[in-house]
């Protein structure tokens, strides 16, 4: 009961929303909202069982028994941190979406949270076609709030969001029905969309052919995701998304929605199809490794920060990638580690580059300069943000990115070595920013705001500071005592690595 | 089967062949008059030529249902033709003048 | 020997009157000959012996549906001429080819069918069926049958009357844009 | 007390002192940020006192007090304890951090109380502290490797800590970079360790160090040490990664002591030392550590000759000591290495400080073209800076003199050194007495050059007391490692410095060749009177005005040009790498995202689109046309039908 409790929890809250009838407190009572949802996801964390690679917390009703399609939902260690950490960036998002969103206000939190439920149903959903409406569920809200809420070009990068993500999915849905259609085999007679009913299939696979039902069947799955994640080469909507995007959407694109590409590798490709994925593991980790440079050099030339930062989300999630098809311990850890660390990170830099963005009203790292001396406190939150971001020890992203290149390195050393430039890069590309941004003699806003008294830059407001405080903790917090969050995950990771072959998971 | 005069003997085909031809004109009519009641004169003209054959069906096949449907059709028609006078007059009174070209704002 | 001379006299007038109808390239005389065709479809009605019908088909026609189509034009008053037939002189003549077409198909298409239906007749003597082809059978099946969907079509009267005021009352056009 | 709970505040105490000052940086109570920070860095010297009394008490093969805090990572078979070590090697190096550090702590209190960002500054200088003792005292390599980065992000932050100069901030941003450039070798550097023999521990990878030597160049060690060594040229500033240190002198001097002279680049030396097993098994890579330790000892030397900013020229001269040290792990004399070590970082910090001093005297000034005769105005620096200029230019019983003769006799002696080691080394001992006593002529000697607003003054005695002490311990500091030679002839003094190693020392597989006192007095005496000749021709040419740039140019001609301007190197790296990325970058993200991938995706929905308006073109809103199509349909349809 309590994982529907907190799934639908937001969707109930959006309702009420919408009939809330005093602007004023709009969001005042969506802050309350989301504090009590994340509160809810404590719950779920209490009652988690660490020490069991189950799905724990079942809970399923028939939908359309027709067709064996139920409403089947599951918590297992690999969604566990994916759900904490929605819940946890929501109330991040509305607290930092204060001022930056003015008009339009309700609407927003109903997206917002119409966003929530449908992400944390597609990380729950145990059913297929409970999954891939949750799936789809979740471009609508986003949708809107990069359409409504966006910069200059929205129009443009919401459709090309949108129709990046259909055109992968349309595919999955495809192959789900024909997953669907295999089912008789294993139940006995009757269609089902279970997904643990599809991970008994033994899909038929011939190395080396590529019409065959696995390997087709794999394809439309990976590139649904892969689109999601996003991969090179399919990544070109991120940035344009991520520009265009108010500070709030930007920060769910890379907190969460990204997340649920990468998550659906461990969920649904690597269990469901492990000879094709084994396969063409090559294919995938040769993606990732090449995402993790490109990504890096690209970002490199920027001349807008915030595309710099979505450029460099498509370098990070090019290590998760990478930990993912190394299918090893180390990898795979550190890829489910990297999902939070890039949510929490990335997330971080956006709602600083937001706060920045609101002061200034320009991106342009050229128009910067200079910015140290006039907002010290906001140059060390970015700072520390950033050495997050390019994985210095005892920051979170270490962790993973140390794991994944462990990973990467039993499964080809020169996989490891290709994609350990991007930790140099990576440092090349933040820092060369962060000095053109916030050292040097002061550029072009810096005196603008100086000579001009009302626009006068002012320092971490009491807000900022309340947004950027938990994100700074668990940046320390996730790097000196990781176990404290990967002992949830280890378990299923284990189980998902040494039995991917005939992957089933216990229902509890 | 002994050869039947085709002028002599009227059967069903004749009726049926009626009603086609007077179909014909009717969609003749639709397709290329410009004037608005002309072409709705037209569809009643169809129509017509539709009633003519289910009640020769009726007939022939001796089955009241055809009149039933006539009856149908007539009611239809009759609601059709209200319909779209009342609409031509809402043309007229825009524009003046109720030709078809005024019905093309559907364009895509 | 009379149906026959009654049918073909009949089917002369229907046919002529509408191809008057589609000819003559002012409303007036259009409608006038439109009258002309549902009188002598009527007619054709009473030589198949739907009495009823034929009788309807004179009062809701002749009567009411044509008199409400030359109440609109005369309302209408029309000044200037509308060209009777459309221009562009491809599209015309495709379609009175499809038209002739058309029209060729389904007169093959009759004669193949009937054909195929008095074969049918022969071989399986349907006939047997007896058929009171009077109005109070016509009344017992329409009120007994389908009577759903006579209550319908007073629904859809009663729809369709309101659907017309409110037309008739807006202030024109299909895209009212003041 | 116990010695996890002396670590433990060892560890945490300059921690706590960044915390107290980062959380009030906004202070400018110089004294309060500089009491805290040098009383944290103090309490962390007690410390590393009690714990080096506590080895010393223990016998000699249980010298090793560890403290395991909690488990840090552990994923399948990769398991690492924030565990740290302190045993004799790591024993040294707190010392001399905590001690050079708290030296530097109060040193700074005086120069840099006129800064705004003071409470910043010793913020930054504590962390730096911590991390640099989670280096040390990391018991795998990767608690190493975390202090390794975090060395790394402060000196990043002190050299750009007056970041308002694009020129400083982006000398920050060049040595993190560069650094980064070598952690990413010493990471692959630890996946090779791991994967090969299983563990990151430094003390079971040592266990585990192959006993029979490696001979290819393919081998786990020689590869992983290959590596390791790649990551320590990044960090200490060896060819070719050396680039970043003279830059890195934009940061406050203090900072140069401390980070650029005394400890961080040091870290390389100690990685290797402390992984000495594994280095010894893998003789290819020590070949390698010893060539580019002789040739950076080499090299930085002649830029050194042609420098005239004086921070410039000691940062030339800490990379080519830098160049002694790696040159003498290189051949396998771990014990003279560290001793070189301790005794730089004793003479180098003393020079750094003292060069401070002549920088706040000078008002800023660092162009030794504009001092000269500072003697009379600046006597205490003067002296102690005399003292290290002897201690450097290695004369004899001077504490340089005894680690460096012992470094250049075992680069000769030892089964793994060679003629050639030995002629780089004393070539590079005499071009650093050369610049070294060129620095002290233009500096201290000869004529005033000072220009006439400029009144040098005496430095307060906050900042004389620790160059004072770093000058006594320049002087003495070399007795406790005397050389076997020497010490009998000077009344057998044992090498305390070799018996107190010795037992974490792995010595050579390899048997040594005889070789004779005779040798070895022979050697040292050639090296030593070269040094003296060198210093005593450059007193002569500068103290006497005639070492003008132009003179110097022009005897030597395209030479000279060619290593003024640094052998090019930079330039090489800017025009060979940078610049290129950057500009394929560019061309990445022109012709790959933006016309090749994007123009893809709108191909794609301009064929979508171009369909949809073919389709269009059949909806002209002409409805009779709409009914000619139904008619045609029906036509088809018929057709179709009655043709079947």
């Amino acid at each position: 009961m309590l994982l529907s409790v907190v799934l639908f929890l937001p969707l109930v809250f959006a309702a009420i929303l919408a009939l809330w009838p005093q602007k004023s407190t709009i969001r005042h009572l969506a802050l309350g909202f989301s504090l009590i949802e994340f509160l809810a996801s404590l719950a779920i964390l209490r009652n988690f069982d660490a020490n069991s690679a189950a799905l724990q917390m079942v809970e399923q009703y028939a939908w359309v028994p027709r067709f064996g399609i139920s409403y089947f939902i599951g918590i297992d260690g690999i969604s566990l941190m994916l759900i904490m950490l929605t819940t946890f960036l929501t109330p991040i998002i509305i607290l930092g979406s204060w001022t930056s969103i003015a008009d339009r206000v309700k609407g927003f939190h109903v997206a917002l949270f119409v966003l929530q439920t449908a992400m944390m149903g597609s990380f729950l959903a145990m059913d297929a076609v409970l999954f891939y409406v949750f799936w789809e569920l979740s471009l609508v809200p986003m949708y809107f709030i990069v359409g409504i809420w966006g910069g200059a070009r929205r129009i443009y990068a919401t459709i090309k969001f949108f129709i990046y993500t259909m055109a992968g999915s349309v595919l999955m849905l495809l192959a789900i029905i024909f997953l669907m259609r295999l089912t008789p085999e294993v139940t006995g007679g009757s269609i089902s969309a279970s997904l643990l009913d599809f991970y008994k299939l033994q899909i038929p696979f011939v190395a080396g052919e590529f019409f065959t039902a696995q390997t087709l069947l794999f394809f439309a799955f990976a590139l649904a995701f892969a689109i999601k994640v996003p991969l090179f080469p399919l990544h070109t909507w991120l940035p344009d998304a991520h520009v265009e995007a108010p500070t709030p959407g930007s920060v769910v694109l890379a907190g969460v929605m990204l997340k649920m590409g990468t998550f659906c590798y461990l969920r649904w490709v690597i269990p469901l199809f492990p000879e094709a994925a084994e396969h063409f593991a090559w294919f995938f980790v040769a993606l990732g490794v090449i995402g993790i440079v490109y990504g890096a050099l690209v970002a490199m030339v920027q001349p807008d920060v915030k595309k710099l930062v979505a450029y460099s989300s498509v370098s990070h999630m090019g290590y998760v990638i990478l930990g993912i098809f190394v299918m090893n311990q180390y990898g795979v850890n550190g890829a489910l580690y990297q999902m939070l660390n890039h949510g929490i990170s990335t997330g971080a830099l956006f709602l600083l580059i937001g706060m920045i963005y609101e002061r200034t009203h320009s991106r342009m790292i050229a128009k910067y300069g200079g910015l140290a001396s006039a907002l010290p406190v906001f140059t060390i939150m970015f700072i520390i943000v950033t050495m997050s971001s390019i994985a210095v020890p005892l920051t979170n992203g270490f962790i993973g990115e140390f794991l994944i290149l462990m990973g990467s390195f039993q499964y080809s050393p020169m996989a490891a070595g290709i994609s350990v430039l991007g930790v140099i890069l990576g440092a090349a590309y933040m820092l060369w920013m962060v000095k053109r941004v916030f050292f040097g003699p002061k550029g072009e806003i810096v005196t603008h705001a100086e000579e001009d008294k009302e626009h006068a830059l002012h320092d971490l407001s009491v807000r900022e500071w309340v947004v950027m405080t938990p994100l700074i903790i668990l940046i320390f917090w996730m790097g000196i005592f990781p176990n404290h969050f990967m002992d949830y995950s280890k378990k299923s990771v284990d189980h998902l690595i040494s039995n991917k072959h005939n992957y089933t998971l216990e229902v509890k | 089967m002994p050869e039947t005069n085709i002028l002599t003997t009227i059967g069903l085909e004749h009726y049926l062949v009626l009603s086609a031809v007077l179909f014909s004109m009717g969609m003749a009519g639709v397709l290329l008059r410009r004037n608005l009641i002309v072409l709705l004169m037209s569809i009643e003209l169809m129509l017509n030529a539709v009633n003519i054959s289910f009640v020769a069906f009726s007939k022939f096949n001796n089955n009241i249902e055809g009149q039933i449907m006539v009856f149908f059709v007539m009611t239809i028609a009759a609601a059709e033709a209200a319909v779209g006078l009342a609409l031509a007059v809402s043309i007229f009174k825009r524009f003046k003048e109720v030709n078809i070209r005024f019905f093309e704002h559907l364009k895509g | 020997m009379t149906d026959a001379i009654l049918f073909w006299f009949l089917a002369l007038v229907t046919v002529c009157a509408g191809l008057s109808v589609i000819l003559m390239s002012n409303p007036i005389y259009s409608a006038l000959s439109l009258a002309m065709t549902m009188v002598g479809v009527s007619a054709l009605f009473v030589t198949l012996g739907a009495y009823f019908i034929a009788g309807v088909q004179l009062i809701v026609y002749a009567g009411a549906v044509m008199v409400l189509f030359v109440m609109v034009l005369m309302l209408f008053d029309l000044k200037h001429e509308i060209q009777a037939f459309t221009r562009g002189k491809i599209t015309g003549a495709i379609k009175i080819a499809s038209v002739g077409i058309l029209a060729g198909l389904v007169v093959g298409a009759i004669t193949l069918g009937t054909k195929a239906i008095e074969a049918a007749k022969a071989t399986e003597a349907v006939a047997g069926k007896t058929y009171d082809n009077n109005t109070m059978s016509l009344a017992q099946n329409l009120f007994l049958q389908n009577v759903f969907g006579f209550e319908a079509l007073g629904v859809l009267l009663l729809v369709i009357a309101v659907g017309t005021v409110a037309l008739s009352r807006s202030r024109g056009g299909t895209h009212a844009r003041d | 007390m116990s010695h996890q709970a002396l670590i433990a505040i060892l560890l945490l105490s300059p921690f706590v002192g960044f915390l107290l000052n980062g959380l009030r940086y906004r202070s400018q109570n110089y004294v309060l940020a500089g009491s805290i920070a040098t009383g944290a860095v103090f309490v962390s010297f007690i410390c590393s006192v009690m714990l080096m009394m506590d080895l010393i008490a223990a016998p000699a093969d249980q010298r090793r007090l560890t403290a395991n805090f909690f488990e840090w990572i552990a994923v399948g078979g990769f398991k690492v304890n924030a565990g740290f070590v302190v045993d004799q090697i790591s024993s040294i190096m707190i010392l001399i951090i905590t001690g050079v550090g708290s030296l530097i702590h109060l040193f700074s209190i005086g120069y840099m109380h006129h800064d705004k960002g003071v409470t910043k500054y010793f913020a930054y200088l504590n962390l730096f502290v911590f991390n640099m003792l989670i280096l040390v005292l990391g018991d795998s390599l990767l608690t190493m490797f975390v202090g390794w980065e975090g060395v790394g992000l402060c000196s990043y932050l002190l050299i750009g800590f007056w970041f308002s100069d694009a020129a400083k901030a982006a000398a920050g941003m060049k040595a993190f970079i560069t650094n980064r450039v070598g952690d990413a070798a010493f990471i692959i550097g630890m996946f090779i360790l791991f994967f090969s023999f299983g563990t990151l521990n430094m003390y079971e990878l040592n266990a585990l160090a192959p006993t029979t030597v490696e001979a290819s160049w393919l081998g786990a060690a020689t590869l992983g040490t290959l590596m390791l060594f790649i990551g320590a040229t990044g960090k200490s500033a060896q060819v070719p990664l050396y680039v970043w240190l003279p830059d890195a002198m934009a940061g406050p001097t203090p900072v140069s002591a401390l980070i650029h002279a005394a400890t961080m680049v040091t870290a390389g030396v100690y990685m290797i030392v402390r992984l000495n097993p594994m280095f010894v098994a893998a003789p290819n890579t020590m070949m390698i550590v010893a060539i580019v330790g002789a040739i950076t000892a080499v090299m930085a030397a002649t830029i050194g000759l042609t420098q005239y900013d004086i921070k410039k020229i000691l940062a030339y001269s800490t990379v080519s000591q830098l160049g002694y040290m790696f040159l003498a792990v290189g051949v396998g004399a771990f014990g003279a290495g560290m001793m070189h070590l301790m005794t730089h970082a004793f003479f180098k910090a003393l020079m750094f400080l003292g060069s401070g001093s002549v920088i706040h005297a000078m008002e800023g000034e660092q162009d030794t073209r504009l001092m000269g005769g500072l003697k009379k105005y600046l006597p205490i620096t003067h002296f102690t800076f005399l003292m290290g200029w002897l201690a450097i230019i290695g004369f004899p019983l001077f504490s340089g003199f005894f680690s460096k003769d012992e470094i250049l006799w075992q680069s000769f002696a030892s089964p793994r050194g060679s003629v050639f080691l030995w002629v780089a080394g004393a070539i590079g001992a005499t071009l650093t007495a050369f610049y070294m006593t060129r620095l002290m002529a233009l500096t201290f000697w000869g004529k005033s050059r000072v220009p006439k607003e400029v009144h040098p003054h005496e430095s307060p005695v906050i900042m004389t007391i620790p160059l004072i002490v770093l000058a006594i311990l320049s002087v003495v500091g070399g007795f406790i490692g005397v050389p076997h030679l020497i010490g009998e002839y000077l009344g057998h003094i044992p090498n305390y410095w070799a018996e107190w190693l010795a037992p974490v020392i792995k010595t050579l597989p390899e048997a040594a060749a005889p070789h004779t006192a005779t040798q070895e007095w022979a050697l040292m005496t050639t090296s030593v009177t070269l040094a003296l000749i060198s210093a005593f021709v450059a007193y002569r040419i500068y103290t006497s005005g005639k070492g003008t740039n132009e003179a110097i140019a022009k005897a030597f001609g395209p030479v000279y040009n060619v290593v003024n301007n640094k052998y090019f190197v930079d330039e090489a790296y800017f025009g060979g790498i940078i610049n290129p990325l950057v500009k394929q970058s560019q061309n990445l993200w022109m012709y790959i995202d933006v016309n090749f991938i994007d123009k893809t995706t709108h191909v794609i929905s301009d064929m979508t689109k171009g369909a949809g308006s073919l389709a269009r073109s059949f909806q002209t809103g002409n409805m009779q046309q709409y009914a000619m199509y139904i008619g045609l349909g029906v036509v088809v349809v018929l057709t179709f039908v009655l043709m079947r």
